[in-house]
């Protein structure tokens, strides 16, 4: 899922009258739709299907092995569960809330006009980042909603072995429906770009001065019917829209500060600091770890939603920002702690894809090697230091890991994009074939970036507390303290995750 | 000597232990088990079935000491463990008539 | 694996006259050979090894982590087992009968023409249910082999615990020989579609009767030489041929049906009803329902053959199929149990799984999503009520997962197939561009979705009956009650599979 | 992966003058650029994907659940840490080192060219192994990664349980540096087809003899530029190359010998032949092999770059061949030792795999199947008898497997290539449309085979055993028998793989 | 007060669980362990690894009793532990001194 | 008869059970347990938390034998189970008033 088709839309108007007569050339899409091509849809699909696996199992085992064996159960019901319960409210009305057109409110929802699937029927299709190709609508759908159901499953790290499930059920179906939805709309709801091209192109070849100024107010139109953040559209950003290729903000901000706050509000887990909680399955952990890993491909080079060579590059930045993690975390922990550990390795890579997710379709290979051997120091301060420091129970890390390496990787996007740096610079689909890379301007774009993180940050973070407080008044949060003790498997669920 | 047997809830353990430490007692020797007494299990059910669960898990802790520690080894456990719900568990006393510490071969009371 | 092809060929006889003279512009196949795609090719392998990957080591988790750990190691081995066999059996002669010529014996079995992969070469090719579309027929092969091996190994979970490995390996090579190849055949067995496109394009281009006979020579011969389900040639049928896209009859019936009989045949556990025989690893079950859905997505989105929006559709279909059920076992569990369990949850995306891979090419995502929710109240039925009512020891709920929900899959396809609740209709290859949704008759499908299911349930089922008595008369099916009580893993294998 | 190009070319410069005028209407692709295929891009990037998890959690989990559980998080941390160290050192420089243009060193290692990634971009394009054909070198240069990253972890279960990590840190490093790099490009470091056909099609073009002899001199750079292995460059090779589709020598052969070399350096286990040293964990194990048989698709069937009919023979062989060694080691051992065991049935998959991998593209499916159950009962008779006969402690037998395996598949690749054996003959791209199976001679195949072979074996056997002495002497390769006592979960990385 | 201590067969836990019962005997604790005696193990073979597994999985069961209780007990445990194959299991009987109710601090008989 | 209780370092368990078998001890019961005592544990970090592990994995060994053996018992579990480094473990011996062999209902000495 990219933005880079945001930033250069607005500026169209600017720059319209000088740049976009060189595009005689270029083909004319209205007229006869584009096809979907069968490795682009099979890769869409297989994406689709790796980022479930991300989930069930990979997200349930690398979470799952991390907590007590009385609490085994109860987190991988969790997470199977919201992916269930996220799939069924994404088809019902999720979709349409975040990919739909909301109308006068598109700025900051997508309306409920693709409710209950209306109109994605077999046929349909949605546009990918190159003009001229599409993929079948339902591909798309089903690819985002694979984000949709990992986003809130990220979240229950936090507050693992300590929150009863039927809060986290009721707490994550409002969570996705007004946090989530939103979000991702404002990130992620762009412009056609095929629309773009057209226009530009009819502009270029527009003789009058009435069919300018038409072919104008299509690209104007386009440019401006998109999420708020995804345009640039607040006063500050001048139309220079954030860029998040797969996720940054959308996923792992958001579910990170999310976490938080319910690690705050629910509390610390009995025993916290006093007893050991020790990982009840390192081996669990890490092939969770290694399923995160594998299926983070479809994640990240995935959201170019074709086969091209972008996507290459968005698999190749997966791989090595996350190599670079993992050794760097291990190698830092070597050093400063005097063993490398194999939970350290696996939280470098966790962290380095995390990194790497918004970054992953901009960056170059190189540039990605150096965020994913920067991002592992930086959370590991913040899970030993800050965690300890403050003393807040953020069970799994999900704040220190998710949300801190989803703002390294937010904003060192907005720095390693910069073609200098060997990254891809910015697309502007009004001007193709012209030599666009000087246009990147790193404080324009990193000011982008901050806005996109500064506003996930707040809205998800005090959003969220308000609806752990509202589910802890109507059903309460925490279970007894008895039960507690004796694990959430048998209280929550009358059974227990292994009888050897 | 005597050799105290606890069953205790397995939570208790680091408390329990610390106790012991205070009143000089060093050494002990934990076993995971499972009891069955008045305490209520809980039912579980796996699809159709459904099983009652009578055994609770619960820890078993053996020390040795020299006789005259015998009180105040009870009372350490009992005050430490007691949560005041049933199930808490039994403390057991039994003679033990020699002890060697392998490593060294001291005995009896040396060796505890 | 689709059906839709038949259901209008017969039917062609009586239209041809009328309808098919409108295809004139439609390419004729014949002389130019299709070329595969690469797209498709890719998509068919990699939905290869998602069907392998639902085996092994999907379904051997999900079954496992429901014995005790003392038959852990049993259960292992008879699924890896069974794959490593059928992949052999299916290689010598089990495609040959499967998708083989079989001459005047076509409508059941397909023959030997094709054992050891006889005129299978790298560059032969399969047809798609797109007419000019191919696939290579390795792909095409391979694909079906991984159902062939995951069908029996479904089989097992029955059984599980008390039927010696000599006695399983002995009936599942006699029942994939003799009960599924022969069922398979019955309802894929299906006429290539470019032979009737372009035999259509011939008779709509024939001036003479001679060439409009020769031409409907040559549909009737296309479409009598298939299965006899496939092609609705029961008389009761009248040529309305059952719809099973991706196995609801052939692989969840037919293996729920022979569990059965072998749960009844060999008898209950030692134990069963008085001690507890409680899951030695939920976590290990989760995993492999996780799996299981991960890779379902070969086994239903593969079936398409190709991948375009057909695939999407089977895709995404799955997906919320899946995802209604998990979540309607969990809520009516806890209205009536008091308690949502992992267990439930899981067996719930099983179910769903199961009931959809029928309807998934067929049905519109929102039917999908009605027959998630309406499976896992009826599957989770059977699998307390009726089989503590009847006592019948289905140790791993074989019969109550699979046959029950393949069963309520496969009638609901006859429904959900209907335009007017979103499904695709009934293809007509000899009408491409007509409107022929309105060809569907509901009556006429039930009748023909009922026929499938009831040839599959006695055919099976007896058949099966028949294999286990003659398998325990040579060699026995079950280990002395000694070797029962300390474990398969010991007294089949003398090996355990935890040595922790 | 194939060697598949090499052995014509040299042959070329005798031929040319009478067979390359038959290729008058080849297509000449110099001048108009090929573009990636999306289907062939999303099957290399999915392929790499599936290699990957071959790696993690496969390997690590089938080696994880073979040792004792105090030894389970150094199986896990060494298998991962290796991962991200050859992804960063691939990147670097390794890449570079095995598929970069080393001058007039080329022979024998790539030079530095690429370090860094030079020059490889969103567009660079590598061929495949049709002309005309090209793929994203990005989604190459990972595929191939992906092989770096595996062969290492192959090694490190011949030491399993009593090497400490900065030793297999230290050896690793310079091992992938020194034997692994090198041998890569003297096996994989072919000509571009399309420089060839365009070359041989330039040849058959010219009429001057001046022409003729210019083209000649392109064919000739074109095909004395590549590893010595690949081009059959040794002088009694005669410029037949070795076939190696996807790794049995570079992969296989050379992590086994590497391990059977550490085996003997670093010494037996404490305990080995007195304590039990049963695997802690069959069930990780099973997972791991079935996960390795998923992932070893992308792997031989990956290497094949495209998706086409080629690629699906080598996704069916590597099929037959695993599913006929599984069920052959199963019955061999269920005649010789009296029952049939999940770890040798897992065994026999992965011997299997190892055997086919250089086969897969080669071999027909009858062919595969066989060379399937002829290597179980040689490994099996090599990891029994052998090992215990010479008392060396090859603890997870890596030896046994992959390095017999291995060589039994790369001996047995020069035999089933024949087109008489149903084999895929040699490819000439001089004189393609000719028929030029009849080129195959089996002697001068296995000699190259054979070359191959040794060439590796000695290598790889004596360049790591220096390699350990080094490490030995500056870091020690041993615990201490007390840290060896309690495992190296806890005197390596401070840590436990459960806390149950 | 004694405590009866017997080895058995695993499966045979919920049959003497509820002998004891019968009798009385409200409570026990329960610990896997791994026995060696007459009863032959089998062996394990991994790849080319011979092992003999000589330990085999025993269930020990501990019941503190009063005294008077003592021959029941042992009976009980005898009569639904047995078998009759090698393996079966046994029991010890041996002196307790003191046993205390760890919830209400109850002494001796009144704590089991 | 006595019941001889060994507490000691896991590996050691082949060797002793042989020892055992050569003085004519041919049952024993064998329990893991946690011990803790002089021997130091070590330290495990998860991420930011560090905990002290202070229990270390160590083997209950219990063997039932008449009074006369006691002395070589210890003798042969302290020689095999020593490696002179702190937390070699201990031995106790405690009295047993009765044993019973479940399958044969033999008694006593003959049932041991
Ligand atoms: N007679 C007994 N012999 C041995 N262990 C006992 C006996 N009675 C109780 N226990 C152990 O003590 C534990 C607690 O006993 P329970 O009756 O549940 O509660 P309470 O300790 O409050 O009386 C049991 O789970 C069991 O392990
Ligand atoms: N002397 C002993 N001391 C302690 N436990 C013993 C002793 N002898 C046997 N056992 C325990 O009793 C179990 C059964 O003993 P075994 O000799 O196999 O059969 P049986 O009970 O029929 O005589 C053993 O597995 C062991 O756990
Ligand atoms: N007083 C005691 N009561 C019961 N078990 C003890 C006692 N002291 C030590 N142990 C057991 O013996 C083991 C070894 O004791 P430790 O003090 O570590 O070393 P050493 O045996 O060399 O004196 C401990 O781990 C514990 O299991």
């Amino acid at each position: 899922m990219s933005l880079r088709l945001q930033r250069s839309f607005s500026r169209t108007c600017v720059f319209a009258g000088t740049s976009l007569f060189a595009l005689g050339a270029a083909p004319a899409f209205a007229g006869n739709a584009p096809v979907p091509n069968p490795g682009d849809t099979a890769w869409l699909l297989i994406s689709s299907a790796l980022v479930l696996m991300m989930s069930i199992p990979g997200l349930a085992l690398f979470y799952g092995g991390l907590v007590r064996t009385k609490n085994m159960a109860s987190i991988l019901t969790q997470t199977f569960a919201i992916v269930a319960l996220v799939g069924v409210l994404w088809t019902l009305y999720g979709y349409s809330l975040a990919f739909g057109d909301g109308g006068s409110l598109n700025a900051y929802i997508g309306g409920l006009g693709k409710a209950f699937l209306k109109g994605v029927g077999v046929d349909a299709t949605a546009p990918t980042f190159t003009p001229g190709h599409v993929v079948p609508e339902l591909a798309y759908f089903v690819f985002q909603m694979t984000f949709a159901m990992i986003t809130p499953a990220l979240i229950i790290g936090a507050f693992a072995e300590r929150m009863k499930f039927s809060a986290v059920f009721a707490f994550i179906t409002a969570w996705v429906t007004l946090i989530y939805f939103p979000i991702a709309h404002w990130v992620w709801a762009v412009a056609d770009p095929n629309v773009i091209v057209d226009a530009a192109t009819e502009l270029a070849a527009a003789t009058t001065d009435a069919a300018k100024q038409a072919a104008q107010a299509k690209i104007d139109a386009a440019t401006a019917s998109v999420g708020w953040i995804a345009g640039g559209l607040a006063p500050w950003m001048k139309g220079v829209g954030a860029l998040d290729f797969a996720g940054g903000t959308v996923v792992h901000i958001n579910a990170g500060i999310a976490g938080l706050a319910g690690a705050l509000i629910v509390g610390k887990r009995i025993g916290y600091g006093k007893e050991a909680l020790p990982p009840h399955s390192l081996t669990l952990s890490m092939v969770g770890a290694s399923l995160l890993w594998v299926g983070w491909f479809g994640f990240n080079a995935g959201s170019n939603l074709e086969a091209n060579g972008t996507t290459a590059l968005a698999f190749v930045n997966t791989m090595v920002a996350t190599a670079g993690a993992a050794l760097s975390w291990l190698v830092t922990e070597w050093a400063v702690k005097g063993k490398p550990s194999l939970l350290g390795l696996i939280s470098g890579a966790v962290a380095g894809l995390v990194a790497v997710t918004p970054a992953s379709g901009f960056a170059g290979p190189i540039g990605s090697l150096v965020l994913g051997f920067v991002v592992s120091p930086i959370c590991l301060f913040f899970v030993s230091k800050v965690k300890n420091t403050f003393g807040y129970d953020d069970a799994l890390d999900v704040f220190g890991v998710h949300c801190i390496g989803g703002v390294t990787g937010a904003l060192a996007t907005g720095i390693l994009v910069s073609p200098d740096l060997g990254g891809v610079g910015i697309t502007d689909y009004t001007a193709i074939g012209e030599n666009y890379a000087g246009k990147y301007e790193m404080l324009a774009q990193m000011i982008a970036q901050a806005t996109a993180v500064g506003a996930t940050l707040l809205y998800s973070g005090i959003g969220s507390a308000i609806l752990y407080k509202v589910v802890d008044l109507v059903i309460g949060l925490r279970p007894a303290p008895d039960q507690e003790r004796e694990g959430l498997d048998i209280s929550d669920h009358g059974e227990r995750a292994y009888n050897l | 000597m005597k050799i105290v047997t606890a069953i205790i809830k397995p939570f208790k353990l680091d408390e329990v232990r610390d106790a012991l430490t205070t009143i000089g007692v060093h050494g002990l020797t934990v076993t995971e088990v499972k009891g069955y007494g008045r305490q209520k299990g809980h039912t579980e059910i796996y699809r159709g079935a459904e099983y009652a669960v009578s055994f609770l898990p619960k820890l078993k802790i053996e020390v040795a000491i020299p006789v005259e520690l015998t009180d105040k080894t009870i009372e350490a456990i009992t005050n430490t463990a007691r949560t005041g719900q049933i199930g808490d568990g039994k403390i057991f006393v039994a003679p033990i008539e020699r002890a060697v510490r392998i490593r060294t071969g001291e005995k009896d009371e040396d060796a505890l």
